[in-house]
């Protein structure tokens, strides 16, 4: 134990105001305190996750004020894990990213990497926290460091990107509120246990438009379809770690907080057909899209989308296989779709169109980014024998147990889809000749950025030949998923137990 | 046992070695290649025994390799044809590019093809065949012909065969919570019916892809004739022999526990038979000699699914022993190709001609391989077709005799086109300076048709196997009636002893080919070709005299209107449509904010609408 | 179990039968071919005359190595196929390599030969061979399918593909010509096409194509051709004997029947003009393939 | 036994006697004598009767027959088609213009004497000969054979150089003759 | 007939300068017309006056006046008329407009011009070799060539020509009939 859950929160925060004032004395110190504070994350919410694997889940009082009344971080093995990738991921994305603009002004630089701790602090405090209006807080938070983040190159593009998904995020922000008030003013608490155990008290009419407003409001971070408009310019817009970033800490983060909302707060056991639905109509949506793409970063987007439409669709399913195959695969996703953001832009570096026919032969130039990305491409598409092939077979054995035919064909379908068009990306790259009049010059990568991309296609292998090593994990977080009593119980009888 | 596990570390390990050690130097990566071939190779051939296997446990769910006598058979054709292919490769691909690619791909290759005959699951078999697609996959597009076009049509119907598959698998799985194919086959008679005939139809879709059947073959072409012919030798004559794998099993062992499960086989049958004569067909029209040995193969594969869907005992016997067969003959030809176009330049027929005093024992490895090809007896070809007729008779499928015996008759059409093209002809100038390939090519070749020639006139050689696989999928011993002997030509059921034949092919063959044609050869004087009776016009150097422009244009004159269609149009018209289809769903995400906030509004009415069914 | 000796003796006999016959069908036809056309014609013994012209000339040249292989392979395939056959029935010819004369092993055997002249041809480099060969091939495909269709016909009839079981068959229930008529009907105008004559002959059409596939063949290369032509076609007749007129019990009866069988693809072609190779196909896919149909039809139905 | 003169002589016999009986003619018909060939072979003379037939190419024809003059031009072609012919074979000079130029005596580009290019066996005269003539003259060219005298084909081995130095004179050197291939 | 004619010639002789024409009878129409408006009148005939084929290009050899006469022989369907369009070149490296542009099958006529009268037509493709076969010297058919000494320079003649009798005068002693004098001169 090197510290409590809510250094995960507070460090970051604290560290986002000192940064600046070290900066005047150090400037490099700008690029290296985010690295220790993530690392440090990383370090904690590892051991934590260690620790209540053996001592069951940990609920921390913030400010020594009890369960319903006050804010509390719920470290279960659920959202342990997820705490756990986040900060693993944003400490990737922070050594990918190390030397990133290096060359550009301090200010610059200040800002990406202050934001970039922010982001992952307020994703880490969405998973962690057990109130749904310090929730509300932790997706602004989030929110406003992502519109930060996106408009981070100066020009017209990434100012319009930033200002549709400001747009995005404001509306979802009300609609949120919203249901947060409507929750309130019926159960008059915010701790979603608490909510979690009263929900029966609820007016049925309330309970599901608060229902619908909690779905639109988290909705545009958990990219689900008519919500998700703002994804495809931002991830394209955005510095490419930063695409890594939201594609493997916001957007977990968002569909955290739905799935808790659905499983916990409002109790809904047995399938789910609203997420079902919406997932499947966000896979086909954004899937078919991704394959008439001309750019690189948004066909990624679109995948990312995609991913995320099946992730919904597996949670749908509402059994613990279905939970499970939804927890691996948002795992792989973080895992994968990062290292496809960043080798891939590192692939279009020295362009800031990014199409696909401007990677044309790169891999004569730049074969080991291109082997990675490859790499990367043939596991999302859930190729074995990678590590997304196990996650689909898992989300396929799901839907089978569940008798969910159409949902296993439709998948399939759209895996088709996914191989064609990232088998087209992956034949520019490898065997058509390395066009000068078309493709960009290629990019000498940074010795940090390949550490970062080689630990990601490690980790790919890793649960490639040998799944066994993460699935003890996932099932655990999938049984505190499931396990709505028993989340309630710790919440409260510790609260409890702190105030006796 | 441990020698199935110590085959795949090696070919593991001689993939990385190959891959990285290769980047060193040219002459360690081809040791290395052959070495892992050799020695894994060599372990499959002393090591390893049927009904040997292990099990272990992933996800929690129990999984085995092991070998089975029929999965043996194929094993031996993917061992052999990779060992030989190999050593060809090695000499024919000196000169390429990016080689510690192919050759770690290569073994990669034989490595997934050996997992798919070891895998007694159906999850490691599901992986193997995926790591098998993208590796050959990745040989089809290596050399940067045609990539876009050949290659995704290979990987669409690849990924749309092997889902098909995958589907299935998760059926069997969720229905016996157990994967291992053993558990499978003994339960399937309690799924219910719909699952009955669903799931052999989602597996024979997989295999068929894989087999080239008709509707699903159209990747073929492109893909036999753009990867590399080293490579091809053994994605023709092995690769495509998983799919008749997982067919055989399919069919026999599941089918036939179908109440009216005959069906499928029917149909499966009459589809083998279409796509035997209209592949025929199109390969006569091919002016690429590689184009049209794969359009050859897939009317090979053809007539192997009729053998095998029919499913008597004789019609698997003809089907299994064509298989092996044509794994033999097919590769044998295109090695012959990738010789004549690293000789010349080109496979194009209309392009080469005349060299068959250039390359007398590629031609001599030609011959042997189109005989067999084209069914003549004494070579192999004969004795499969000649069982293949047999049984079909035996189990009345008339129409489908006439629909075979069509296709190998007009197969005569493009072997004679094959020989001519290349070897017979005009001696032109362009290809003077042609010389034979190099021994370390020509040897593996001479050696599969020597095999050829051998296993026609001692079939037992293979049937013997065979025999034991069928034995193991359930079938009687054939023992008995079919492959007792060690001399050519079997009574299949005459009693007759077959020892003048022997006699007399040999006599026969003896005193005209070596007597009279030797003799007269050598007293004879050589002429070229240019001196030919051309009306007592004198042919000029750069004159091309040779007939190869529309070949056979009066033969496919007359069988024009059943060309006419191509599925290759439909699926492209299929393909573009939806292409469009999703160009507007493309479009939904119009990038304006205004609209996002439409669709914001729309999506909570949408819900508030439907609440109740939603929620 | 006869000697080998034996065996020997027989496949020698038939082989000196088989030319014999052969080519003094092809001289008669000649001389009847000229009666039609209102001339004297030549002797019937002219073929023996040319083929002993054509052995005492000389051939001082090649092409290559498969222009002396390519007649051996006809010549080879002739020999097989007509010691296949059983020429008498009830065993009153030498047995010779008849195991019950598999009718499949025979067609294969058949089209042995004209893939090896094929080649032969082929490596003599003359465009018009490559034509001829290329138009013999089409035709063959074309004239194949009636004639299996027939021959499945009968098969599936009587359920072998033994010629001998079908020859005792007839012994006893009459010829298969009158049982199984449309098979018969079917096999007859195949045959038009087998036997290369006059519709069907554009394969070595002599001003066109300079004769086609044998062009750059004379002297002995020729002779190889021409006496495995005339083998050929005795094995053909006696195939078609055995097959249809209930095969024959002694030499004077088979004469008798393999002379009326030749006959008609003979004076079918005196009549005839000349068709392209794709009419011939497109011929052979009307009305011979719908006899064909009904033969089956008439086998499994009745 | 076999290799005695007595032998030989019977098979010499034997052999002409076919040869005489089976010609196969190759016409050469550039010239207006072609005309004549086809009443010759057809109902009303029928020259199958005595074994004359027409052969498709040089390789398996017996006798070349000139029907009329011959151009330089086609000189060549002739003599490239006579010595792609194999062995024994002979050359019937067809009507005046071999003989002598006939009308075509003062034609600057035909031929008039063919018999100082190729070694005629039999000449039939006649402007155009009747099909009796050209019967006539195969039963000439059968009796030679018969009795051993129809020789051309050895004489032009012999005199090679002549018959070559002959063409050469009026063709040139520019055009390019292949070697003598037998 | 004769108005088409007649308006046929006054068309002709508006539209070029130095036209003469001869009418003879029937349906021939001679024009005389200088060698550089060939092309121009050809083409005139061809687009404006229906004559659409041309049914030969011939040449005379005037020897004794020192020029070729070439004479293009066109014919309308139309007005089933056919004009004779004659033009002299000199002799003395003559020199002529090429037509194959207008008329494609010219090409073969001007080939066979060029080869047996020795007349060069501009830009004309194709094989200089024609019918003759390596052939040096004059052109043979130009009249002061003298095909018969040539043959006898170059040819073997089989002796007894020379005092061969004439057919006529041996079938007129076998006959014992008079022949008609005009037959006569004829006879050698």
């Amino acid at each position: 134990m090197v510290g409590t859950p809510v250094f995960l929160i507070a460090i970051p925060l604290l560290a986002a105001f000192l940064i600046p004032l070290i900066g005047m004395i150090w400037k490099e110190s700008v690029r290296i305190i985010p690295g220790l504070v993530l690392a440090y994350m990383t370090v904690l919410s590892a051991s934590l996750y260690l620790f209540i694997l053996e001592n069951g889940t940990y609920v921390e009082t913030i400010a020594g004020w009890q369960a319903p009344w006050g804010i509390d971080l719920v470290f279960s093995p659920l959202t342990g894990l997820l705490a756990t990738i986040m900060t693993f991921m944003g400490f990737i994305v922070w050594l990918y990213s190390y030397r990133f603009k290096s060359n550009v002004e301090f200010e610059a630089a200040k800002k990406y990497f202050i934001f970039l701790m922010l982001l992952v602090a307020g994703s880490v405090g969405i998973v962690i926290t057990g109130d749904i209006f310090n929730q509300f807080v932790f997706i602004e938070i989030v929110g406003i460091s992502a519109y930060a983040l996106t408009a981070f190159y100066t020009g017209r593009n990434s100012a319009e990107a930033a200002f549709k998904y400001l747009i995005m995020g404001s509306l979802s922000a009300s609609a949120l509120l919203i249901a947060i008030i409507i929750v309130y003013a019926q159960l008059g608490t915010l701790n979603m246990a608490e909510i979690a155990a009263n929900i029966d008290q609820m007016n049925v009419h309330y309970r599901i438009i608060a229902m619908i407003f909690f779905i639109i409001g988290i909705g545009v971070e958990a990219e689900i379809f008519p919500l998700n408009g703002w994804a495809p310019d931002a991830y394209t817009e955005a510095p490419g770690p930063v695409g890594g970033a939201f594609s493997g800490i916001v957007v977990k983060a968002g569909i955290y907080a739905m799935v808790r909302m659905m499983f916990t707060l409002f109790d809904i056991s047995g399938p789910m057909k609203i997420l079902i639905v919406i997932g499947l109509v966000t896979l086909i949506v954004a899937e078919t899209s991704a394959l008439r793409q001309e750019k690189l970063k948004r066909m990624l987007a679109y995948s990312s989308i995609g991913q995320m439409g099946l992730v919904l669709v597996a949670f749908g399913m509402g059994t613990k296989a279905g939970v499970f195959a939804a927890l691996f695969l948002m795992l792989n996703h973080a895992i994968i779709k990062p290292l496809l953001f960043l080798s891939g832009s590192f692939l279009t570096f020295n362009t800031t169109e990014k199409y696909i026919s401007q990677i044309t032969g790169m891999a004569k130039k730049m074969p080991v980014v291109s082997v990675l990305f490859a790499l990367g491409a043939l596991a999302i598409s859930g190729l074995p024998p990678f590590s997304g092939f196990w996650s689909k077979l898992s989300v396929l054995t799901a839907a089978a147990d569940e008798n969910l035919m159409l949902i296993i064909a439709l998948v399939l379908i759209i895996s088709v889809i996914e191989i064609v068009y990232y088998f087209r990306v992956i034949n520019r790259l490898f065997f058509f000749e390395y066009d000068e009049s078309v493709s960009v010059k290629p990019h000498k990568p940074g010795f940090n950025g390949m550490i970062a991309l080689f630990i990601l296609a490690g980790l790919i292998l890793l649960i490639g030949f040998y799944p066994a090593s993460v699935t003890g994990y996932l099932d655990l977080a999938a049984d505190d998923l499931l396990n709505t009593h028993q989340y309630i119980d710790k919440v409260l009888q510790l609260g409890q137990s702190i105030i006796q | 046992m441990e020698t199935i596990l110590t085959i795949f570390i090696i070919f593991i390990a001689g993939t990385a070695a190959t891959y990285f050690l290769g980047k060193l130097n040219g002459v360690l990566r081809s040791i290395l290649f052959l070495a892992t071939l050799a020695a894994t190779g060599w372990l499959f051939f002393t090591g390893i025994t049927p009904e040997s296997g292990i099990e272990f446990r992933i996800l929690g769910i129990t999984m085995g390799w092991g070998i089975t006598p029929f999965s043996y058979i194929f094993a031996i054709i993917v061992m052999g044809l990779a060992l030989l292919s190999g050593i060809y490769a090695v000499k024919a691909m000196e000169d390429e590019k990016n080689l510690n690619f192919f050759f770690a791909n290569f073994l990669l290759t034989v490595m997934s093809m050996m997992g798919i005959l070891f895998s007694l699951d159906l999850i490691s078999f599901f992986i193997f065949w995926e790591i098998m697609t993208w590796s050959s996959y990745f040989m089809v597009v290596f050399t940067g012909k045609d990539v876009q076009k050949v290659g995704i049509k290979y990987i669409l119907f690849s990924a749309i065969g092997a889902y098909a598959m995958l589907m299935a698998i998760v059926f069997i799985y969720s229905f016996t919570g157990s994967v291992l194919i053993g558990d499978f086959i003994d339960n399937f008679h309690l799924f219910d019916t719909q699952m009955q005939w669903l799931i052999p139809i989602l597996l024979l879709t997989g295999f068929g892809v894989k087999s080239a059947l008709m509707p699903l073959h159209v990747w073929a072409p492109g893909a036999y004739s753009n990867s590399p012919m080293s490579y091809t030798a053994m994605f023709s004559g092995a690769l495509s022999k998983m799919g008749i794998y997982g067919m055989v099993i399919v069919l026999i062992l599941i089918v036939q526990q179908i109440p009216n499960g005959y069906w499928i086989k029917e149909v499966i049958a009459w589809m083998g038979g279409i796509t035997a004569a209209m592949a025929t067909l199109w390969a006569i029209k091919q002016d690429d000699a590689k184009k049209m040995l794969a359009y050859s193969s897939i009317g090979q594969l053809g007539y192997i699914i009729v053998g095998v869907a029919i499913g008597t005992p004789l019609a698997m016997l003809a089907g299994l022993f064509m298989a092996v067969m044509h794994g033999i003959f097919k590769s044998t030809l295109f090695m012959v190709v990738g010789a004549v176009e690293r000789q010349t330049g080109t496979s194009n027929f209309t392009e080469v001609t005349g060299l068959i005093r250039k390359m007398p024992w590629t031609f001599l490895a030609a011959l042997m391989s189109i005989i067999a090809l084209a069914g003549i007896p004494p070579l192999g070809g004969f004795i499969g077709k000649w069982m293949l007729y047999e049984s079909l008779m035996g189990s009345n499928h008339y129409l489908l005799i006439i629909m075979i015996f069509f296709s190998s008759t007009a197969a005569f059409l493009y072997c004679f086109k094959f020989l001519f093209g290349f070897f017979l002809g005009q001696e032109e100038k362009e290809w003077s300076h042609v010389k034979e390939a190099p021994a370390m090519m020509v040897i593996p070749m001479l050696i599969l048709a020597g095999f050829a020639f051998l296993l026609g006139i001692f079939p037992g050689l293979i049937l013997k196997p065979i025999n034991e696989g069928m034995q193991f999928l359930g079938y009687v011993s054939t023992t008995n009636r079919f492959w007792e002997m060690s001399i050519i030509f079997n009574d299949w059921g005459n009693a007759v002893v077959m020892m003048p034949i022997f006699y007399w092919i040999i006599g026969v063959f003896v005193f005209f080919l070596v007597f009279l044609t030797i003799k007269g050869y050598k007293t004879t004087r050589y002429v070229s070709t240019k001196d030919i009776s051309t009306s007592g016009e004198i042919p000029k150097e750069h004159e091309n005299l040779t007939f190869t422009m529309g070949f056979m244009q009066p033969f496919l004159r007359a069988v024009a209107p059943v060309m006419k269609r191509q599925i290759d149009k439909y699926y492209t018209s299929i393909g573009n449509g939806l292409e469009a289809l999703f160009d507007f769903t493309r479009r939904i995400n119009t990038g304006n904010g205004q609209t996002y906030a439409l669709y914001f509004v729309v999506f909570i009415i949408i819900l508030l609408l439907f609440k109740d069914s939603l929620f | 179990m006869e000697s080998v000796g034996y065996h020997i003796l027989g496949g020698i006999v038939t082989i000196i039968v088989a030319f014999t016959v052969g080519l003094t069908y092809m001289g008669l036809s000649r001389k009847i071919t000229a009666r039609i056309q209102n001339r004297k014609g030549p002797p019937f013994y002219q073929n023996f005359i040319d083929a002993l012209k054509l052995a005492s000339k000389e051939s001082a040249i090649h092409h290559g190595f498969m222009q002396h292989s390519g007649p051996a392979f006809l010549m080879v395939s002739a020999i097989l196929s007509v010691l296949v056959i059983p020429v008498l029935n009830n065993g009153n010819w030498f047995p010779n390599l008849n195991f019950h004369g598999d009718l499949i092993f025979l067609i294969y055997i058949m089209v042995f030969g004209s893939l090896g002249m094929a080649l032969g041809s082929g490596q003599t480099g003359n465009p018009n061979s490559a034509i001829g060969v290329t138009r013999g091939l089409s035709q063959m495909v074309g004239f194949e399918i009636p004639w299996v269709m027939a021959l499945v016909a009968i098969m599936v009839k009587y359920q072998t593909t033994s010629l001998v079981d079908l020859l005792e068959v007839q012994q006893t229930g009459g010829w298969l010509m009158f049982s199984s008529p449309f098979a018969f009907i079917a096999g007859v105008l195949a045959m038009l096409g087998m036997f290369r004559y006059s519709p069907f002959d554009i394969v070595s059409a002599p001003t066109e194509l300079a004769s086609g596939p044998v062009s750059e063949n004379g002297g002995k290369y020729l002779f190889t051709m021409m006496s495995s032509g005339s083998i050929f076609a005795f094995a053909k007749l006696v195939l078609y004997v055995d097959l249809f007129l209930g095969g024959a019990s002694n030499l004077i009866e088979l004469l008798a029947k393999t002379f009326a069988i030749y006959m008609i693809p003979m004076l079918y072609g005196v009549v005839s003009p000349r068709y392209r190779t794709e009419q011939a196909i497109q011929y052979f896919w009307g009305w011979p393939l719908f006899f064909g149909f009904l033969a089956l039809v008439h086998a499994l139905v009745f | 036994m076999i290799n005695d003169k007595n032998s030989q002589k019977i098979a010499d016999f034997i052999k002409n006697w076919a040869r005489k009986h089976s010609i196969w003619v190759l016409a050469y018909g550039t010239g207006c004598g072609a005309i004549e060939i086809p009443p010759t072979m057809t109902s009303r003379y029928d020259a199958e009767r005595l074994g004359v037939r027409g052969a498709a190419t040089p390789r398996q024809a017996d006798v070349l027959l000139i029907t009329g003059y011959l151009t330089t031009k086609t000189l060549k072609r002739v003599i490239r088609v006579y010595e792609q012919m194999q062995d024994p074979k002979y050359v019937i000079g067809f009507g005046s213009c071999t003989i002598n130029g006939g009308m075509y005596y003062d034609s600057y580009n035909t031929i008039k004497v063919l018999d100082k290019y190729l070694p005629v066996d039999v000449y039939i005269n006649g402007c155009m000969p009747r099909p009796e003539a050209v019967l006539a003259g195969f039963a000439k060219l059968q009796q030679l054979i018969q009795e051993g005298k129809a020789t051309g084909a050895q004489k032009y081995k012999e005199n090679h150089e002549y018959y070559r130095g002959n063409l050469r004179k009026i063709i040139g050197n520019k055009y390019e003759m292949p070697l003598y291939n037998w | 007939m004769e108005n088409i004619k007649a308006d046929l010639i006054s068309k002709i002789k508006s539209t070029f300068e130095n036209v003469t024409e001869k009418d003879h009878d029937g349906n021939r129409l001679d024009f005389y017309v200088n060698k550089k408006i060939i092309p121009s009148i050809l083409t005139h005939f061809k687009v404006n006056e229906g004559f659409i084929h041309l049914s030969h290009i011939s040449c005379v050899d005037w020897l004794e006046e020192g020029e070729f006469e070439i004479i293009y022989i066109l014919w309308s369907p139309k007005d089933k008329i056919k004009v004779f369009v004659r033009t002299r070149v000199e002799r003395e490296n003559p020199v002529m407009p090429n037509i194959d542009m207008i008329w494609r099958q010219a090409n073969t006529y001007e080939r066979e011009m060029r080869e047996m009268f020795g007349i060069e037509f501009e830009g004309l493709v194709g094989e200089k070799e024609f019918v003759l076969e390596d052939w040096e010297g004059m052109p043979p058919m130009r009249r002061d060539f003298d095909t018969e000494a040539y043959a006898d320079e170059t040819f073997w003649h089989r002796p007894g020509r020379e005092d061969a009798m004439d057919v006529r005068e041996a079938i007129i002693e076998r006959s014992r009939e008079e022949i008609p004098d005009f037959a006569k001169k004829y006879s050698r």
